[in-house]
């Protein structure tokens, strides 16, 4: 397991490496031409070649790339072409907003999931199971500007309790997390109960039934640990899905997070932003699928990897 | 406590457990089906019961119930009452409140030993923790504590090095091992009433001895009710107080082990009681022989056939030999911690050789854990060896590609230790005997006319019928099953391609002795008519006996003594064959054996530091064919 | 009773072939995953007869009654031209679930296929494809359904390209995890013991044990992608105004959440009863794979 | 005690602030948000009127080529550094020089050269004659740094705005800009409030719960469709007013069937322009009667308006040749409103046989696709539906950048390919002179051909909509889309 972690470890470096030519290569092609997008919607032609020009997007495309490669050694990312900061100073500004608001929704979804999720299958074609499974629905099926739009009118305009929008104190993660954690919960709660369903039949929980179990451990220790990996797979998915910044939720409720980063800056095109972002992003991913794939062999001790 | 005792205390305490016209069904694919009918018995404290029967009888059923756990399994009680008298004595009727309510019950009233240890040990815990947990349930113990009664309860069961092996998870464990580790978590319990459900099919006789003396001990020392159920007359002369007999779902029979022995009544009985292998039988004979078959039909039994069983001269000793497996070595990495980090290595098989010849039936026998299985594993490829070479038909497997592998696979079969498991849970049985066939294009010689499809369909049908399952039974999934069905089962599927070599894993371990018998004499009997070679593992020497040319014995990891049947059983040469000869239980309720001792100390075991290798000495015949490794290892006994 | 003659051998029709008709038989006996099936077949039967049966065409502009409540004649209420919301949910039933399904079965095959290979095999295809996946997964939607529209074109089958590639690395890493499982099951070993060939084993004893996995995320994403289409639409990928598609209608309406909720309601009910049967019925799939239920 | 409780004003923006150097910012917010806190020589008033701020006089010269600017006195910046002649000619040659590649060049593109005259007098010579330099003077782009502080902070100035405005700079994060009271303010009595706080809320339902719940004070803009919940609310109060924001629908005339004026003309009559105004802004939208909205200076009224004619329009139709209509693509951005807008051509287009296919695009295909565009032959535009805010106040921005027939995309923004002489001759008439009189007439000429040509669909022009609260005064939403804040108080 150490050899695999070391070499997973060591691996992600040319990973990013190959994103990198990739993502460039993808930024770079997509139609839109960032000088024209960010010197404005009335900029005449001599303003677009001016931007163009400070923005060396009138060089070779390997030329930009080696400098985009040579700042990103160094852990800089240049600056953002619309905003001229430094990219790290752009990206840095939103990833704690949207790590904590990340961290608390999936905190709450998770465990709201799994509730949900192993109630439905203990009382599996009860009206429990109904009821959990219709609000495991809706938190799917329901557009989530909408939820959160309902909520602002109800605790924030009708009610007073909660402030309609923006960062700082506990308040202001209320709604967002709520609204955000709703899908992830919903998720959680399907595969919750279609994993537990699957593992309750087996042998070994009638093992721990006999042994006097209570019917509490019996589920929350020997069904649930063997039912985890496809819980685990969602989480992290989910995890890393939330980590990219919801467009949505940060647009509903004025999260200053990654996810509107990300469409500011594929408005303007704004390579370098959208560059160090997707880069951020695969890290992200990378990393929680490298824990996905330990926490596996953790669940599953027959699981091994070489 | 004596038996007279104990049949005493029957008559006068007041039962621990009553049973009372229990009725079990399933839902069925017609509506439901009554497996269990109408069966009543009773056992008082400090009494051993045992339940013998014919392999599908509702054995397993019936003891479920007890626990209320056959409701997880998709069972009802549609009928009878199950009384028993709590710790708190206070006496209720189990079969009524729901399932659920009964927990408290259970473990700390009943215990239960399940009859398919591989599948009933939960995959992501440790050993050690599987058994703590049923201390501190029951034993109100702290982890710590909890964790030392394990490890003592884990040397009560004769586990070697248990202190390794209490971080360790069952699927690294042997068959023998997990039903130990099964034992010991049902005896931690303490229970006042203890079903073992065939709880010694997967051990060897020394172990198996060691393992009803402890249950004995117990018992003794708390008034502990046993259930015992089995299929080996041996066990049960050993252990029971009081027999009770099914057939077909019903108590047919019911009385003192002596009466039962002695005088059995009912035909089933009668047929059973006959069709007993016994370890001597052949004491003389050269050359296997079948067993003389049984016909229990509706209840009237049948002699024996006329004429008398053919021998078994099968062998083409001239031929170049099938299998041949040279100093075979398989190890198995101890890894401990997250990182996992190597500390030590399981040897468990060390330089072996041994070869099978065309139409012979080898034998591999030895202590649990020895390693048999692993052996039969890398012969099938399913685990690759250390170093070694193994040829069959003169290839060497290692230098096969892909689509030799698959080819090799058509003329080798391999019985699971474990059918259970062997069997896809999502397939039913006659597709999982019908896919050897698939794979690889086998068509059935049938009636002319009749497409492939259909010949494949009418085999699974024969072959069901041959192992003595229904045509109809091909429809079911494995979990709708008895243990000795899903053996059976197995074994049509090992058969469905004519295979040249079937290496048998425990395969008649989990039959009644008269199903047991007609699976022999089938298996011998395509050996007379095909020439099939068999590499037979086995714990029972009786069985052994009767079907094996030769008998290979093994003892950690390495084969110890290697001989003709009759040479090995006649005149044991190694120590430890010696001692299994010695400790095989005899059918025989009169002839007990209840004050042997219960053996402690150190368990030698295959488990050594990295560097450590093992010594392993050469074979060196002792006479005809026969080998035996003079070395000490094995020796100190 | 060593031989057996063929009479005794006699009824064993489909024996080995049942499990599509014990399906069939189990399904069937589910009620309410019946009930999810007739009203999402209802559904599809509706979206095929939407000339038909729809009260008005759904183009069809009335400047006089807009952002109308239901009423008699308009009974879902009219949206910001008047048109009948009725009629363009029962229109845009077409696309939005065409769409829906399409894009998750096509991208569900490819996803479980890359993923079963991935989980079963192991070694560096595992980890090429499961870091491709790793960036698919970072890469955002928006992002790569811009890259799509400039390689593709416009179109609703390229919708349902985009969005199905989206759900791949999904499929993938939900299907190799439990194939990681799976994959060292006793009865996998046997069937290798049989003979069977790794692509038969992978297809016949390990797809099925991923599938209740794969079977609830195929009924959840089909939701999901209703609504992803929508905002495909959006930059241009997707169905064109003025095809009535529910997700994009239900965007559209979201500025009127205040004043004219019936405008988001409508389509959003509409959905979320889809997305509903579609989970039900997945439960009832589910459970009728499921051999240990009756 | 109350009396003196510190009056904090929240105003919801619809975005993010890009960056608070004006020469350099392209969107009207971050226009308006360094509004607050800078200043250049003239500026609009409420009413788009251009007013003298940092300027007191002006004269120039006959051929506009000089322009000498006499200076307010006595102003200080932020950082206390005086404001001066030496101030304007470090900006505006900053301003001017290619080299800083600033997005509001273009502004003072023509300056040659900035004289100091003495310490309040600076004279601006150009290279060219350039009429509306007083214009392009009081845009936000050409308002003025301290020096100082551009010295010390150079690249980073965006950040870190110094100027003599009637708030300072206190702090910026992600989406939040806040802003206090300058106490040396040079007008005296100003500013009343002692912080403003802008912020972005981009979902147009929240913003108006801010509002709602008095977390703002002021929103902007307001979706037409979401009027009804201010009015419903008797604590706060609607603003209803022009702009310069001018919708429409560019063709393509060198494009068949759009090279046919009677086909043009047609879909002008067939498009109902007070439905427009219902359906698209919800009745908040007046007429577009001419090629600019009538806020911009120099709008003439045309006398032959395009109203809704169907029978008319199908007679163009007929005559040009295309009897059972045709069909064609239409371009257009893809925000709702844009959708909304498209999807209402489209309809009314349909009723005389155009069948249109709407094709949203997204900011960047929208570059590559239509303003891009190298040569006019590449050009696959038919219909482009958009619209313009003349940030300058002027005809000239309003026409020159759209209709000029120099300039064709890539260089500016006719995208109808519009070309005609007698329209291009007065647009440089009316740039080449600061004659207030010879521009009336050049601007004159150039709409009444255009308005005939009709290269457009003339659509309307939307009116800017905000919700404030009743307690705020003197906060002004002005027709170019910016905010004026600088009499705000709080009752
Ligand atoms: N889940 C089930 N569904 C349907 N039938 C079942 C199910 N479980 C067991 N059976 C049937 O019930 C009968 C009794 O099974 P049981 O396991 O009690 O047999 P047993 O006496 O323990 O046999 P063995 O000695 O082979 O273990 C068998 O015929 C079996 O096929
Ligand atoms: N996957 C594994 N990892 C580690 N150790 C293993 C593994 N499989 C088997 N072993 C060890 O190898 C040894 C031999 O096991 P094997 O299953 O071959 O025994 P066996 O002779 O078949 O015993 P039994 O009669 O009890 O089935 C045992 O000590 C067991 O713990
Ligand atoms: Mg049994
Ligand atoms: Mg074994």
């Amino acid at each position: 397991m150490l050899k695999y972690l070391v070499g997973r470890l060591a691996g992600i470096l040319p990973v990013l490496l190959v994103i990198s030519v990739f993502v460039f290569g993808f930024v770079h092609l997509l139609p839109g031409d960032p000088a024209r997008l960010v010197a404005g919607p009335d900029a005449t032609q001599r303003d677009v070649e001016l931007v163009r020009q400070d923005l060396g997007l009138d060089q070779p495309l390997w030329v930009q790339y080696g400098r985009f490669l040579g700042n990103a050694v160094q852990g800089e990312f240049g600056r953002s072409m619309k905003s001229k900061r430094p990219v790290s100073q752009e990206i840095g500004e939103r990833f704690l907003p949207t790590l904590y608001l990340t961290i608390v929704a999936m905190v709450w979804a998770t465990l709201a999931g799994l509730l949900i999720g192993v109630a439905s299958a203990t009382k599996r074609g009860r009206w429990q199971d109904h009821v959990g499974m219709i609000v495991a629905v809706s938190g799917i099926a329901f557009p989530s500007f909408w939820l959160g739009l309902l909520m602002i009118d109800l605790f924030s305009v009708k009610l007073g309790w909660l402030p309609t929008s923006g960062y700082g104190t506990w308040q202001h993660y209320v709604m967002p997390s709520l609204t955000l954690g709703l899908g992830v919960a919903a998720v959680m709660a399907r595969f919750t109960r279609s994993a537990f369903i699957e593992i309750a039949r087996e042998d070994y929980v009638r093992t721990a039934r006999a042994k006097g179990v209570p019917a509490r451990l019996v589920v929350w220790k020997h069904t649930l640990r063997n039912a985890m990996i496809p819980i685990i797979t969602m989480v992290g998915l989910q995890f890393g899905f939330l980590l990219g910044g919801s467009i949505v939720v940060e647009t509903v409720f004025s999260w200053p997070g990654l996810g509107r980063l990300l469409v500011d800056s594929v408005n303007y095109r704004d390579y370098t932003v959208i560059q160090a972002e997707i880069l951020l992003f695969s890290l992200e991913f990378i990393i929680i699928n490298l824990l996905v794939d330990v926490l596996y062999a953790f669940a599953n001790p027959e699981i091994r990897y070489s | 406590m004596s038996a007279v005792a104990a049949a005493k205390a029957a008559d006068t305490a007041p039962a621990l457990l009553s049973v009372e016209g229990l009725s079990v069904a399933f839902d069925g694919e017609h509506g439901p089906v009554r497996v269990v009918e109408d069966v009543s018995f009773s056992v008082a404290p400090g009494e051993t019961v045992a339940i013998v029967g014919e392999s599908g009888s509702g054995k397993s059923v019936t003891s479920l119930s007890l626990m209320r756990l056959v409701d997880y399994a998709g069972g009802r009680i549609v009928g009878g009452r199950i009384r028993f008298k709590g710790r708190d004595g206070r006496e209720r009727d189990l079969a009524s409140p729901p399932a659920e309510a009964l927990t408290d019950m259970r473990g700390n009233d009943i215990a239960m030993v399940f009859q398919e240890p591989m599948t009933s040990l939960n995959p992501v815990f440790t050993i050690g923790d599987q058994i703590a947990e049923a201390v501190m349930l029951h034993q109100g113990l702290d982890r710590k504590a909890a964790r030392a009664e394990a490890l003592r309860m884990l040397e009560k069961v004769r586990i070697p090095e248990p202190a390794r092996l209490l971080d360790r998870h069952p699927h690294q464990l042997s068959g023998g091992m997990r039903q130990r580790v099964m034992i010991a978590m049902a005896l931690s319990c303490r229970p006042s009433l203890l079903i073992a459900d065939e709880p010694t099919t997967a051990l060897d006789v020394t172990i198996q001895a060691q393992i009803l003396r402890l249950i004995r001990l117990l018992q003794d020392e708390m008034g502990m009710g046993v259930i015992f159920i089995t299929h080996d007359m041996g066990v049960v002369a050993e252990v029971a107080d009081r027999v009770v007999v099914m057939w077909r779902g019903r108590k047919v029979e019911e009385g003192p082990v002596e009466r039962i022995f002695q005088a059995p009544q009912h035909p089933y009985t009668k047929a059973l009681l006959s069709a007993v292998p016994k370890l001597g039988a052949l004491r003389g004979q050269d050359l296997p022989v079948r067993f003389p078959l049984l016909v229990v039909d509706d209840a009237k039994a049948d002699a024996a056939l006329p004429a008398p069983p053919p021998v078994q001269d099968t062998v083409r000793a001239a031929d170049a030999p099938l299998l041949e497996v040279r100093d075979l070595t398989t190890r198995f990495d101890v890894r401990k911690g997250i990182f996992g980090s190597l500390k030590a290595r399981v040897h468990a098989v060390e330089k072996v050789s041994f070869a099978v010849r065309p139409g012979e039936t080898l034998a591999l026998v030895g202590e649990s854990g020895c390693g048999k299985s692993t052996t039969g594993r890398t012969i099938m490829g399913l685990q690759s060896a250390t170093s070694g070479t193994i040829r069959f038909d003169g290839l060497d497997t290692a230098t096969l590609d892909s689509n030799g592998q698959a080819k090799l696979k058509e003329k080798i079969q391999y019985i699971f230790q474990d059918p259970f498991a062997s069997l896809n849970p999502r397939m039913t049985v006659g597709f999982s005997i019908a896919e050897p066939m698939l794979v690889h294009d086998y068509v059935p010689t049938s009636k002319p006319g009749v497409s492939r499809r259909r010949a494949i369909e009418e085999r699974v049908a024969e072959l069901l019928t041959q192992v003595g399952l229904k045509p109809e039974h091909a429809r079911r999934y494995p979990h709708e099953f008895s243990g000795g069905q899903r053996q059976r089962v197995c074994i049509a599927r090992a058969l469905a391609c004519d295979p040249k070599l079937i290496i048998a894993d425990e395969a008649v371990a989990a039959l009644d002795v008269s199903i047991q018998a007609q699976i022999v004499n089938l298996l011998m009997e395509l050996q007379a008519r095909r020439g099939l070679s068999y590499l037979f593992i086995s714990h029972d020497m009786a069985v052994v006996e009767r079907v094996s040319h030769r008998v290979a014995v093994m003892y950690l990891g390495q084969i110890v003594e290697l001989g003709p049947r009759r040479a090995v059983f006649e005149s044991p040469q190694h120590p430890y064959t010696r001692r299994l000869m010695a400790a095989v239980p005899i059918a025989d309720p009169s002839r007990r054996t209840r004050d042997l001792r219960l053996l402690t100390g150190e368990i030698p075991s295959p488990i050594r530091n990295v560097g450590d290798e093992p010594a392993v000495q050469p074979l060196v015949p002792v006479g005809d064919d026969h080998f035996v490794a003079r070395h000490a290892v094995g020796g100190d006994f | 009773m060593t031989t057996t003659d063929a009479t005794s051998v006699a009824v064993s029709h489909d024996a080995i072939r049942s499990p599509l008709r014990e399906f069939w038989r189990k399904f069937r006996r589910n009620r309410t995953a019946m009930a999810a099936g007739i009203c999402l077949l209802a559904l599809t039967l509706a979206a095929a007869a939407a000339p038909w049966i729809a009260p008005f065409d759904p183009a069809a502009f009335d400047y006089d009654r807009i952002l109308e409540g239901p009423s008699a004649d308009h009974w879902a209420g009219t949206d910001a031209y008047g048109r009948d919301i009725l009629s363009r949910i029962l229109w845009g039933a077409r696309i939005s679930l065409s769409v829906g399904l399409l894009s998750v079965l096509l991208g569900g095959v490819a996803g479980v296929a890359l993923g079963l290979v991935a989980g079963f095999r192991g070694g560096w295809i595992d980890s090429l494809i499961m870091r491709v996946c790793d960036v698919l997964l970072a890469f955002p939607g928006i992002l790569l359904a811009i890259g799509i529209v400039a390689v593709l074109g416009p179109g609703i089958d390229n919708v349902i390209y985009a969005v199905a590639i989206f759900s791949v690395p999904v499929f993938a890493r939900l299907v190799r995890g439990s194939t990681l499982g799976l994959k060292r099951a006793v009865y996998v070993d046997a069937a290798r013991a049989i003979g069977v060939r790794d692509r038969l084993l992978m297809v016949r004893h390990i797809l099925p044990g991923t599938l209740p996995s794969v079977i609830v995320y195929v009924s959840m994403r089909i939701g999901t992608s209703i609504l992803t289409a929508a905002s495909l639409s959006f930059i241009g990928l997707g169905a064109q105004p003025p095809s009535p598609e529910w997700g994009a209608m239900l965007a559209d309406g979201r500025s009127y959440i205040g004043v004219a909720s019936h405008v988001t309601f409508y389509p959003g009910l509409a959905i979320f009863l889809t997305v509903l049967a579609f989970n039900l019925l997945g439960d009832g799939l589910r459970d009728a794979l499921d051999p240990k239920l009756r | 005690g109350p009396a003196f409780a510190a009056k904090d004003l929240v105003v919801g923006l619809p975005d993010n602030i890009t960056t608070l150097d004006p020469a350099d910012i392209n969107d009207t917010l971050s226009q308006s948000a360094s509004r607050t806190m800078m200043q250049g020589l003239f500026g609009f008033d409420k009413d788009m009127k251009l007013v003298p701020l940092l300027a007191e006089s002006f004269t120039v010269n006959d051929t506009a080529t000089e322009y000498t600017y006499r200076l307010r006195k006595g102003v200080t910046f932020h950082d206390g550094s005086p404001f001066n002649a030496q101030a304007v000619k470090t900006n505006f040659d900053r301003l001017a020089n290619p080299a800083n590649r600033l997005k509001r060049q273009s502004l003072l593109a023509m300056l040659a050269e900035t004289v100091v005259v003495d310490d309040y007098t600076v004279t601006l010579k150009l290279s060219q004659p350039f009429g509306a330099l007083n214009n392009n003077l009081a845009h936000p782009g050409a308002m003025i740094h301290s020096p100082k502080a551009l010295e010390t902070y150079g690249k980073e100035i965006g950040r870190h705005p110094v100027g003599t405005g009637p708030y300072k700079f206190v702090s910026w994060a992600a989406d939040t800009l806040k802003v206090e009271k300058n106490a040396n303010y040079w007008k005296p009595g100003l500013p009343k409030v002692d912080t403003v706080t802008l912020k972005s809320v981009p979902e147009n339902g929240s913003r108006i719960a801010m509002l709602q719940t008095n977390e703002a004070q002021f929103i902007y803009p307001l979706p037409p469709e979401m009027v009804k919940m201010v009015e419903a609310n008797s604590a706060l109060e609607l603003i209803d007013a022009p702009s310069i924001i001018a919708r429409y629908v560019a063709m393509n005339t060198m494009k068949k069937p759009f090279n046919d004026p009677r086909v043009r003309q047609a879909l002008n009559y067939a498009v109902d322009k007070n439905a427009y105004a219902k359906v698209v802004y919800r009745g908040y939208a007046g007429p577009l009667d001419s090629a600019i909205p009538s806020k911009l200076g120099f709008h003439v009224t045309q006398p032959n308006q395009y109203t809704y004619d169907l029978a008319k329009a199908k007679a163009l139709l007929v005559e040009a040749g295309y009897p059972n209509g045709f069909e064609a693509e239409m371009f257009g951005r893809n925000s709702t409103n844009f959708i909304r807008g498209m999807q209402f051509v489209q309809q009314q287009l349909s009723q005389i046989g155009v069948k249109l296919t709407v094709t949203p695009l997204e900011a960047g295909v929208e570059t590559a696709r239509v303003w891009g565009v190298e040569k006019p032959e590449d050009a696959t535009v038919q219909m482009q539906y958009g619209g313009w805010s003349a940030s300058t106040g002027d005809a000239d921005w309003g026409l020159r950048p759209l209709l000029w027939g120099k300039g064709f995309p890539p260089k500016f923004f006719n995208v109808a390919y519009y070309k005609n002489d007698t329209v291009d001759s007065a647009i440089e008439t009316g740039i080449g002179t600061a004659d207030t009189a010879k521009r009336a007439e050049a601007y004159r000429v150039a709409q009444e051909q255009i308005w005939k040509d009709a290269p457009w669909i003339f659509l309307g022009v939307e009116n800017l909509l905000a919700g404030k609260s009743k307690k705020l005064t003197g906060f002004y939403y002005v027709a170019d889309g910016g905010l004026q804040m600088e009499e705000a108080d709080l009752q």
